[in-house]
């Protein structure tokens, strides 16, 4: 089926979604609609749970039947190369060197993108996937922890991964 | 004291101690795997860092990572708790190299410690009483036999580098011995990378007996009094008390002042346990010397109200102690009882998923120590230990009627999870168990279908049930005791292999 | 399967998921509609977690989806005159007479259907509406509790309770 | 021991109680309302039966229903609990006429304690210091000026029939007093159907200083220490502790004697508590005995390691007290907190709702007394307290830290759900209290805004902060006296008007 169309189905299952959360009295676990191929499926952290911070209101649960799809877009959309090892997140080989990447380039999988430095030791880190590069998410010299994201991808169009 | 501690464990032990440093306004840094983000110890923490993925070897056995993490979040010292990196000389070596202060005594005594051999001459030649056998090493069968001769059978032969119960084996007869010595030597070899082995009398009836000691840097220490862990399951504590019960009172006192003369003859610090064995006629057998806090630490406090983990961190901080042996009084007894996620009835196989329902008992003189709730998914990657429930009282039957109470309104539930509540129930209403007549192979005969011959009160021996487990059993290292909170060894030394690798997932 | 009409049937799943919900004594836990190609699906929290008996193994609990309807019944269909105190219930004005009511009987609003005695005081069991009586839920002489059901009616047809 | 007690109350009482009973192998009977037929002391009980709606009156205040509960269930004593109809008279009668053992003393001396006027007579003869005042209720307002005009003001006019600081009104100045003299008979009039009142000398600046005791039906009877429980709100406790701090070890021992001499010299039997008002000259004024268990009977039995619930069914069974006051000893120091369903910033205004989330504290010397869980919804029909927190430490300063770091890791969290955690939080950083200096003045010192003649550490009075608040206030009994856990009479007492009906639902 044809990427177009799937959209428009999907985008209908998560009215739907929405629609239904809306109507029903909460807290809802899991929803789950399926048209033909397509299937949606959402489910929720316990609200009784202490997963949600004390600040959160319980009362934004219902609230939360929008936030899937919006949530998914960066997971989704925007894969990221992430921190090997806690550290400290270097852009370039040496201080006052050049980057390795810059917004805007692209990179290759296993392409050098940073270092973290543990122990005095330098991990160098790579891409796992090609794309190009939207956005550096750690400042140079600040310290990251494992499998952190440091750099935002879009991945290249047609490629899968 | 410490401005800032980190805190390299996970689970209940992470939480005790990170209840310490709040208590003592110290901040707290605790390091996690990706498993263990959203977990209680990690919520509660000052700062937490990820440090690896869920398979311990990367995360909670990573020293590099746990380094680099106090570098970064400038923690003066490490808490390990228990089990993990806890009794790792090497970590504590480069701990110090890295300015950190291991909460634990010095590498070198941590070393020597660790070599069941070495602990055994060192304690012997402080006096202390040591199972008839070998104290070095026996490096061909034919010593072995000779040994196993004079001391005479069944004997058992354990590696150097084992402990905790792991990587030993029975010998009922002298034809036996050849192949359990080989067996046992290899098994040694493929666990600990070393293959070291010794013999000596194996005690078929006797109660785990243990001194908590407390030693600071300038040459004080004290003993905290006795505890009983006779009630194990393949050497894997399930219910411990403090005092030990049913022992005369000279023998109690003789095995405290032993052990803690055994701590500081080799300079130990911080807080240890010195472990024996107590034979019928409560003749006292060394066993070993651990170097971390322990599991059932929290029946100790509540028998001499001193807070062990707070008092490990002054040690380490240099602080000289501030009990002398007389500040140390016993009142009451103190009991145990560990909730595990597995099954009793599938030979106590990891029962864990998610807690729909979590609701721990409470109330008077009740103590629980978990990093459970409602919602919390329990991991098959690490220990199957998911709560403590301690309960005190003045006398030693009050506490098993008080502890029953508090199991019974522990309300644990959740698809796939099963715990070790009612068998622990089983245990309480055990009548050897409520007179005290029970040794080590309770848990053996509570299992097995009872037989004619078998005594119906007390556990004078089928002996199979007793330390060592069946041959069978005993010469493949018990990953239970791997991995397991009391664990000495990293979890990356069991063999992953065979029904136990999701430990090692 | 073309989006309009898959929309359509989703809506329709919706709507059937909304009434149903409605009609049924909670809490539910989990709703599940099929129509050809097209599926919804809801789960809920469990709303009183830890109301469950311990005893009560966990996996019955998606068994009990079931149960709500089966429950319906008598709590909506069929009032019933409950115990207005702590104490034992007559069917009789004394031993051996006549019972104040028997099945198929029919009971006026206010008409004594039985006596409660607590603390030998003997309390009068009226009934609040009118209605045929279809069981007595509680044998003579049986102790009852502060608002038990006593005595099942079933509404007079076009009465309005 | 009884087979099957009926537990006549409701929240964390009933489970206390309960809890008792399980340990001593006696079976339950929990009677409840309707709005409590899902709650934990229901679910956990041997036996629940349901006795009324949810309004207290036709319930929990049902003297008729809860008799006829027990006998058709087979009780053989009925336990009060605290509130409610724990110092009925009436009930304990009632209970006797249908052969039940109520646990309290005999319905006589409960009569005659709850008379203040009686109870300051009968101690005043015990030899038991009363405030300087009228010993007998003084029925014209001459009277009341002479005995004021002798002890000088500020004075404070007490309702005979009062009691937990309820029915009294402060009076500065002769000008005030016949207004107040009128309006407080009047209002004892509404309130407990008694008119008489007495007038003693108004304590400003005191601490409020209670001591445990426990009698049997034998003549023997011991004291278990003192409390503190200065930190109160409108005479409603937030945070009590044991020992009293700061105080000579002598004024203690003088206290704790008088007051178990008070008790034996009435017949008293069971756990009762002598309540003291203590001066800055450490002088001790007899204010009233309460015949109930109290809400903060935890922090005794942490220092003392007596369960006194066991205690009070070991002496209503009959059986002479197994303690001599040599055996009493008391170690340490403990803190418990009251963590109530309010809002601190909304005038303590009740604050129920259902509880979303529910994780209480835990970990060493940390006790938890509470029938709340996840998913609990918190009634507005009942008292507004959800849970005590109390922990025990070597020291004061240990004490509270441990309390401080508890109460941080308390989850509590539904919609409209508050709770004084907060505000108890702030009460353990205030240097007074730190420094034990702190008064009955406390709370409403830290709930006014700072003036800077308002002393920056210790309570000395705006004496507008001490017992009795403000006139205006005082002359009203306060409701929250009526079904406070500490509450002496039922609900139905309370004019069911004004903000405070939600009560009386």
């Amino acid at each position: 089926m044809a990427d177009a169309e799937a959209e428009q189905v999907l985008d209908g299952l998560r009215r739907q979604a929405r629609k239904l959360v809306a109507d029903l009295a909460g807290p809802v676990r899991r929803v789950r609609l399926r048209s033909g191929e397509s299937v949606l499926e959402v489910e929720w952290h316990d609200p009784a749970a202490p997963a949600q911070r004390a600040a959160e209101p319980v009362e934004a649960t219902p609230a939360r039947a929008a936030e899937p799809a919006a949530r998914a877009a960066p997971v989704i959309d925007r894969p990221a190369v992430r921190s090997p090892v806690v550290g400290t997140f270097y852009r370039a080989p040496e201080p006052g060197a050049m980057p390795f990447v810059a917004v805007g380039d692209m990179v290759r999988p296993g392409q050098v993108v940073g270092i973290v430095e543990a122990m005095k030791l330098m991990n160098e880190v790579t891409a796992g996937q090609a794309g190009r590069v939207v956005e550096v998410l750690v400042d140079d010299g600040k310290p990251v922890e494992y499998d952190q994201p440091l750099i935002a991808l879009e991945p290249v169009t047609g490629q899968d991964w | 004291m410490f401005d800032k501690v980190l805190i390299a464990n996970r689970g209940e032990i992470a939480l005790r101690v990170l209840r310490a440093c709040r208590e003592l306004g110290v901040r707290t840094v605790v390091v996690h795997s990706s498993a263990d983000a959203d977990s209680l110890p990690v919520r509660l923490a000052d700062e937490a860092v990820r440090i690896g993925p869920a398979a311990s070897r990367r995360s909670y056995l990573n020293a590099a990572a746990i380094v680099e993490a106090a570098r970064q979040t400038g923690a003066q010292a490490v808490h390990p708790g228990y089990g993990f990196l806890s009794e790792d000389a090497d970590f504590a070596e480069i701990c110090a190299e890295n300015g950190l202060v291991f909460v634990g005594p010095p590498p070198q005594v941590m070393s020597a410690l660790a070599d069941k051999s070495t602990a055994r001459a060192l304690m012997s030649r402080a006096g202390l009483p040591l199972p008839p056998g070998s104290v070095r090493t026996l490096p061909t069968v034919g010593e072995a036999q000779e040994v196993a001769a004079d001391v005479g059978y069944p004997v058992i032969v354990k590696a150097a580098a084992g402990g905790g119960g792991r990587g030993m084996t029975v010998v009922r007869s002298a034809a036996e011995l050849p192949r359990a010595y080989a067996r046992t030597r290899a098994a040694a070899q493929v666990a600990f990378g070393d293959d070291r082995v010794y013999v000596e009398r194996f005690l078929a009836d006797a109660r785990h007996v243990e001194v908590q000691v407390l030693c600071d840097s300038h040459g004080n220490g004290v003993h905290l009094g006795t505890r009983d862990c006779s009630v194990q399951r393949r050497h894997q504590k399930l219910i411990e008390e403090a005092p030990a019960p049913a022992l005369r009172q000279a023998t109690v006192d003789t095995v405290a002042e032993v052990a803690l003369r055994g701590a500081l003859s080799v300079g130990f610090t911080g807080a240890g346990t010195v472990e024996f064995l107590v034979d019928e006629a409560e003749r006292c057998h060394f066993l070993e010397i651990n170097c971390r806090i322990q599991v059932e630490h929290p029946v100790t406090e509540m028998v001499t109200g001193i807070d062990l983990v707070q008092e490990q961190l002054h040690v380490a901080y240099g602080t000289p102690l501030r009990l002398r042996q007389s500040d140390v009084r016993l009142h009451g007894v103190a009991i145990e009882c560990r909730v595990n996620v597995e099954d009793p009835d599938r030979d106590f196989a990891p029962a864990p998923g998610r807690l729909d329902r979590f609701r721990p008992p409470g109330g008077p003189f009740t103590r629980v120590d978990t990093h459970g709730h409602a919602g919390y998914l329990v991991s098959p990657h690490y220990d199957s230990l998911l709560a403590k429930v301690a309960v005190w009282a003045p006398d030693r039957d009050a506490a098993l009627d008080r502890l029953d109470r508090a199991l019974a309104e522990f309300d644990v539930a959740g698809p796939g999870v099963r715990t070790t509540i009612p068998f622990a129930r089983r245990v309480l209403r055990d009548p050897a168990f409520r007179a005290a007549r029970h040794t080590t192979a309770l848990v053996e005969r509570l299992l097995t279908p009872p037989t004619d011959d078998a005594p119906p009160n007390g556990d004078a021996p089928p002996g199979d049930g007793a330390p060592g487990a069946s041959p069978a059993r005993g010469v493949v290292p018990d990953p239970r005791g791997a991995t397991g909170p009391d664990g000495r060894t990293p979890v990356s030394a069991v063999p992953a292999a065979g029904p136990t690798t999701w430990r090692n997932r």
